[in-house]
């Protein structure tokens, strides 16, 4: 399979702090891959770093074989890449369709001057765009909540939230840090059902960092350990459970 | 040139006080207080009660005028600003809520003194010439003031136990009051110094000129100009800043055109917003926000 | 009948201020930009319409009382150029300053644009050449001619000011700017440009602040630096935050209700004592009234409404 | 909620609303008098009101005495010295007061409330407007009356330069002048005047109003040793100026304008001790005498205040001009309101004594406390000047020192305005 994305090993330094210390990865197409660690073992800061809010201080990153680090966030989700944030943050002061609407890629009414003269084709686009965010405010279950301000959600809602607005990017790599965090055992079973579908319907690649080890090892594959902003292990869920430096740091230690 | 000297050190002496002491205000208190020039005023018109209808002598006068004006500014925090901080409201609500303030506590003095300027009751007196300087023994006395109070607020910030607490609560304030740091009682501290420095630069500004209501406001502009200059989040900063736009504005004036020395303390603003935001003494603090926004896009 | 040519008087005035009110929101209730410097902008497209319009007989009157004369009165453009070059002008201007403000966090934006509106002041006070400095510009033309006809001019500017910012609020653009406001890293996270997001607010807002100059040169018929001064700014931010930010309605119930009744019912009451007392107590109760608003009612007497997608598809 | 605010503004409407009733004819006749009480220039406003007050006393002293045997009554308004508040003002007066005229406002928004007077169609007639842009306008040209009972500042500064002139015998002078307009046209005027009198100007100074500091601008102003300077700022900015003046010991006379006045002595003395000012005023006689009398009974501060006498003139001239065109109306009195001012007509020196000619069936020309008030063309009167000099000596800030009468300035006044019109060519 082609390879989509890979950082070659990135340092990211906060003052003395050795963020990243020359961590590598790379993913498949079509693959839900799997970034797991202690915390503080810089999984969300690696996920900054690609997403483009921290420069890295040495490294590369590729995407489709185009170099994207220094890009902004903007400009690297417009590729293709998107991420989502370990606490969720949505905005709050919106309603949750405006939410997921804010999210399509290049609409008509982004431009001041169409967004006042080109009526019909703002009007048909976000009708077009309605019609798809329906289905999946369906299949995440927000569809009842659409018209309440975010902030009013439930953590686990926001989640959900959150995932939908990414996906309504239409990314070819989807990077979520901790879908599941503060999510129900029902809505965990969703966001790992939705993951899979996506994956399988849309063939989007998946970078996602976890803690619930079941979620891990049912949905992953393959998997990388970080430790201290360095690889430790990666490879397949039976590999890694079964790595001697993975079970001292991390599984039971 | 030496002409320069005397009045950009002038200048500077109504200045740098202020701009230190709202300076330190906005370090701790993490908010731009539009009241703050006002406050100025109030030192000016409570010192102006006591010299001229008390007819105390002018040093006492201004202790006390001190004294009344950092209770004012404590009253002012208490009533209006601590209630919205406890609501955990952003910096720019109270930045508004300031204004407000600062059209009341304006008008309560022109309603209080009415529209006509004052004077202290204060010998006039021949400058005389000391060195490159020409100027009279009150201005002398005022520069020295000035400079032996900044140095005095700066020995406070670094050797004092106060001053220890409120570079504290200025780096992180949570956990300052995980440690036990008691935040409201080193705001009221903070104001208390903010608004005896603000009477201070605003009885000098009326020993060297006129009091007059609303005088206060003209010059905080110009008082946040040199903290943006200096770099709001250093105190040496804002001195610094004082001393810049002072001597820019006498200098324009000198060899300019008069009418231009307020422009020019503004172009300076501008100036240094456009290629160092964080001011010329100042961290980053100010730019890390939008190097996402705009830094980044103009290298890509 | 006379009251009502009072009353027009009053509204002109109202409406003119709402378009400011209209142009912060954008600003400040859309996009989180505090612009403090409502005054600077307003008296660009004032001076721009001013000087284009304003006729040779004022050129000819500064000459004769010993002044250069200088720009205006030398073009003589009809109404139309005036309020476009008024647009174009302030959105310009508007451009270069946000190019150094909008890098800064809120508040340091909001004390910078005081200056910048400042700055613009004492320009239009000592460049003589092109604003005639104090004396200012008169006997600028009244596009209509009779204050009836100007009053459903600027009524039908409003309205297209206000359908704009409304349009704004409810097109995928709003979005983005409410997006900046609640949270930038999510929104450039979701692949939109927030220094352009912000740039276009800002652009925008600065140009509707230019139309309101130029409608008030036209209405004044004379213009002074003396007008525009940072109390015009706060006077704008207070009806704001009163009327309700973020909600047009608001906004314009908040015109009303400060700008007309607050300060013309003023105009009503008896003198007491000496004649400054009674603006200062305006001033006392407009700066409390804000400041019990934002304690109390902090979303304004009309707050933000939650936009149901029934209605928006 | 919207509900509820609409409430509130209807309730509001209604409030504002309720003060205003119609009038009948037997109602007062209301007269505006439109004056900045507050902003930079209120002690315009508060030295001019006594003077409106006094005259609308007399007018309503004696009933037999009336004007169409109605009283008048003032209604005030405030400029605040800017022109958003002033055309609010004015607009009230109109039209909520239906004043039949107003007597005002300042050079500060006078330009912007000439339209209204002119869409009214009723007379203006300014106090205390010395601005030179209003010399070659009004005086019922292209619809504008607008009449002045204050000279041109050409006229004050004509005085200023032939009393520096006289007194002092300078070989060079200075300006010193602030970025106001008032100071603009006074330094128009004063270059002007010492063309004339070929007097060169080493030095023209201008300064921003209410600044911490003017000693920059003072070094500037006196390098060449000037030994007059003709100057103008506001009484917050003299302070400042003398205070710095008086410190640096740099000599020389000051010589102002109207705005050298008891307001800026008060805020300027000691160290303006001697400073000079040239502004209008009323002529030394028995009858001024009597007259600041009664003005100190209503005012309650000795002496005369500024621009109470020009006020008190523009009163009794609306006054007058009603009772001459026999009706309250705006349009008769700007028919009427030059024949009561100028020559030809019988000289009268008070209220009571027009009214009495007019009754018999004379032709009258008023000739007013401050002046002459025989206008020309554009409205413009040429007043007496008086000399004043700020000391402590003199309770009041202010002693009085001398008197310029039109003909000592008659000469000047030609050169300078013989200066314009070319210019204007």
């Amino acid at each position: 399979m082609a390879t989509i994305f890979n950082a070659n090993d990135i340092y990211l330094y906060f003052g003395g702090i050795k963020a990243l210390d020359g961590f590598s990865i790379e993913l498949d197409e079509k693959t839900i891959t799997a970034i797991i660690g202690p915390n503080g073992a810089g999984k969300t800061t690696f996920f900054n770093v690609a997403g483009g809010i921290y420069p890295a201080d040495r490294g590369e990153i590729y995407f489709k074989g185009e170099r994207i680090d220094g890009l902004r966030p903007d400009q690297i989700c417009l590729k293709g890449l998107t991420r989502t944030f370990q606490i969720a943050r949505e905005l709050g002061e919106m309603t949750v369709w405006e939410n997921v609407m804010l999210a399509p890629k290049n609409q008509v009414g982004e431009k001041a001057f169409s967004a006042l003269l080109k009526w019909g084709a703002v009007k048909s686009q976000e009708k077009g765009n309605w019609q798809k965010i329906e289905s999946l405010l369906n299949d995440m279950g927000l569809y009842e909540e659409r018209n309440e301000l975010a902030k009013n959600l439930s953590a686990g809602k926001r989640k959900m939230l959150e995932i939908s607005r990414a996906i309504m990017t239409e990314p070819e790599l989807l990077m979520l840090d901790e879908p599941t965090a503060g999510a129900t055992v029902d809505e965990t079973k969703a966001i790992m059902k939705a993951i899979e579908r996506l994956r399988d319907e849309k063939g989007i690649t998946f970078l996602v960092v976890e803690h619930k080890m079941e979620v891990i090892m049912n949905l992953c594959n393959p998997i990388y350990v970080m430790y201290y902003g360095r690889n430790l292990a990666n490879g397949d869920p039976e590999t890694i459970q079964t790595d001697k430096r993975v079970l001292e740091v991390y599984l039971g230690g | 040139m030496d002409e320069l000297l005397s009045y950009g050190l002038l200048t500077f002496a109504t200045l740098a006080l202020p701009a230190l002491g709202l300076c330190l205000a906005i370090k701790v208190t993490k908010y731009f207080n539009l009241t703050y020039g006002d406050i100025i005023t109030a030192g000016a018109f409570l010192t102006l009660l006591c010299n001229l209808t008390f007819g105390l002598p002018m040093v006492i006068s201004l202790i006390i005028g001190m004294t009344f004006t950092a209770a004012f500014g404590v009253f002012l925090h208490k009533t209006i600003f601590k209630p919205l901080m406890d609501l955990k409201v952003n910096p720019l609500t109270l930045l508004v809520v300031s204004l407000g303030a600062g059209f009341v506590v304006r008008n309560l003095i022109l309603i209080g003194w009415g529209p006509q300027p004052f004077q202290f009751s204060i010998p006039l007196a021949r400058a005389k010439h000391i060195g490159p300087l020409f100027l009279t023994t009150n201005q002398i006395f005022i520069i020295l003031t000035c400079i032996l109070v900044a140095v005095g607020v700066f020995l406070m910030l670094r050797y004092t136990q106060l001053g220890r607490l409120m570079r504290a609560t200025s780096d992180n304030p949570e956990l300052s009051e995980i440690r036990g740091i008691s935040i409201e009682r080193v705001y009221v501290y903070t104001w208390i110094i903010a608004c005896a420095l603000a009477a201070m630069g605003g009885v000098f500004m009326g020993v060297l000129g006129t009091i007059k209501s609303g005088m206060g406001m003209g010059v905080l502009v110009t008082i946040f100009a040199c903290l943006i200059v200096g770099g709001i989040d250093n105190p040496y900063g804002a001195v610094f800043g004082a001393l810049i736009i002072a001597f820019a504005m006498e200098a324009t004036a000198i060899w300019i055109s008069p009418p231009y020395k307020v422009i020019a303390a503004y172009l300076l603003m501008i100036l240094i917003l456009l290629v160092k935001p964080s001011g010329l003494l100042g961290g980053e603090k100010i730019q890390w926000k939008y190097f996402l926004g705009f830094l980044r896009s103009r290298q890509s | 009948m006379e009251i009502f040519s009072w009353i027009l008087t009053i509204a002109t005035i109202v409406a003119i201020y709402s378009i400011l009110g209209l142009a912060l929101n954008i600003h400040f209730g859309y996009t989180n930009l505090p612009n403090f410097g409502i005054a600077g902008f307003f008296a660009v497209g004032a001076y721009a319409s001013a000087i284009l319009t304003a006729p040779h007989r004022f050129r000819q009157m500064e000459i004769f009382a010993g002044f250069a004369g200088g720009m205006p009165g030398r073009f003589e453009y009809p109404f139309i150029v005036g309020i476009i070059a008024a647009i174009v002008f302030a959105a310009i201007i508007g451009f270069l300053i946000g190019i150094p403000l909008l890098r800064l966090r809120e508040d340091y934006l909001a004390v910078a644009s005081i200056g910048v509106a400042e700055a613009i002041h004492y320009f239009a006070l000592n460049e003589l050449w092109l604003t005639t400095g104090s004396a200012g510009i008169r006997l600028i033309p009244m596009p209509t001619g009779n204050r009836y006809l100007f009053f459903i001019l600027v009524l039908f500017i409003l309205a297209i000011v206000f359908w704009i910012t409304q349009r704004f609020y409810r097109t995928h653009i709003g979005r983005v700017w409410r997006g900046v406001r609640e949270d930038e890293v999510i929104t450039s996270s979701l692949g939109k440009s927030i220094f352009s997001a912000r740039m276009w607010a800002w652009v925008v807002g600065c140009a509707m602040m230019g139309v309101a100059g130029s409608l008030w040169a036209h209405y004044a018929m004379a213009i002074q630096p003396g007008e525009f001064v940072p109390t015009t700014t706060f006077l704008v931010w207070i009806f704001v935050m009163v009327g309700g930010l973020r909600n047009n309605w608001g906004i314009l119930f908040g015109a009303v209700l400060i700008i007309g009744f607050f300060e013309q019912g003023t105009r009503f009451l008896p003198a007491l004592g000496a004649p400054y007392i009674m603006p200062a107590v305006r001033h006392i109760i407009v700066g409390l009234l804000l400041i019990l608003v934002i304690r109390f009612r902090p979303q304004g007497a009309i707050p933000e409404r939650a936009a149901r997608i029934e209605a928006h598809i | 909620m919207r509900k509820v605010s609409i409430i509130c503004l209807v309730a509001l409407f209604i409030g504002v609303f309720s003060f205003v009733q119609p009038v009948t004819a037997a109602d007062p006749i209301h007269l505006g008098l439109l004056l900045p009480y507050t902003g930079d220039w209120a002690w315009v406003g508060a030295g001019a009101d006594p003077g409106g007050e006094l005259a609308v006393q007399e007018i309503n002293a004696d009933k037999s005495l009336w004007p169409i045997g109605r009283t008048i009554k003032l209604y005030k308004g405030d400029t605040e010295t800017k022109s958003k508040p002033a055309i609010e003002a004015a607009r009230k007066l109109y039209d909520i007061n239906k004043v039949v005229g107003i007597v005002g406002p300042s050079s500060a928004s006078v330009r912007s409330v000439i339209p209204l007077s002119k869409e009214a169609g009723a007379v203006e007639i300014s106090p205390t407007a010395g601005t030179t842009k209003l010399d070659v306008i009004g005086g019922g040209i292209d619809g504008e009356h607008i009449y002045r009972t204050v000279s041109s500042d050409v006229v004050m500064t004509a005085g200023m330069v032939y009393y520096a002139m006289k007194t002092f015998k300078p070989k060079i002078a200075a300006t010193f002048t602030a970025d106001t307009e008032g100071s603009r046209s006074i330094f128009g005027g004063v270059v002007d005047a010492c063309k004339v009198v070929n007097l060169p100007l080493v030095a023209k100074i201008e300064f921003p109003s209410n600044q911490a500091s003017y000693r920059a601008e003072l070094k500037k102003l006196f390098k060449e040793k000037p030994p007059v300077i003709f100057w103008e700022a506001n009484p917050e900015t003299d302070a400042t100026i003398f205070k710095q003046w008086y410190e640096m010991g740099l000599g020389g006379q000051w010589i102002g304008s109207d705005f050298a006045n008891r307001t800026s002595a008060k805020a300027s003395l000691p160290a303006s001790e001697g400073a000079i000012g040239v502004n209008p005023g009323v002529l030394e006689n028995e009858r001024t005498k009597d007259w600041e009398q009664r003005l100190n009974k209503i005012s309650g501060k000795s002496g005369v205040t500024p621009f109470s006498p020009n006020t008190y003139d523009a009163t009794i001239i609306f006054a007058l001009a009603i009772e001459c065109g026999k009706s309250a109306s705006r349009n008769s009195i700007v028919n009427n309101v030059r024949k009561v001012a100028q020559p030809p007509g019988v000289k009268v020196y008070n209220y009571a004594d027009g009214i009495k000619a007019l009754r018999a069936g004379k032709d009258i020309n008023y000739e007013g406390i401050a002046g002459t008030q025989d206008w020309n063309k554009y409205g413009d009167p040429v007043t007496y000047l008086k000399v004043e000099t700020m000391t402590t000596k003199d309770p009041s800030g202010m002693k009085r020192i001398g008197t310029v009468t039109p003909d000592d300035i008659t000469d000047i006044i030609a050169g300078v305005l013989k200066i314009r019109a070319e210019r204007g060519k």
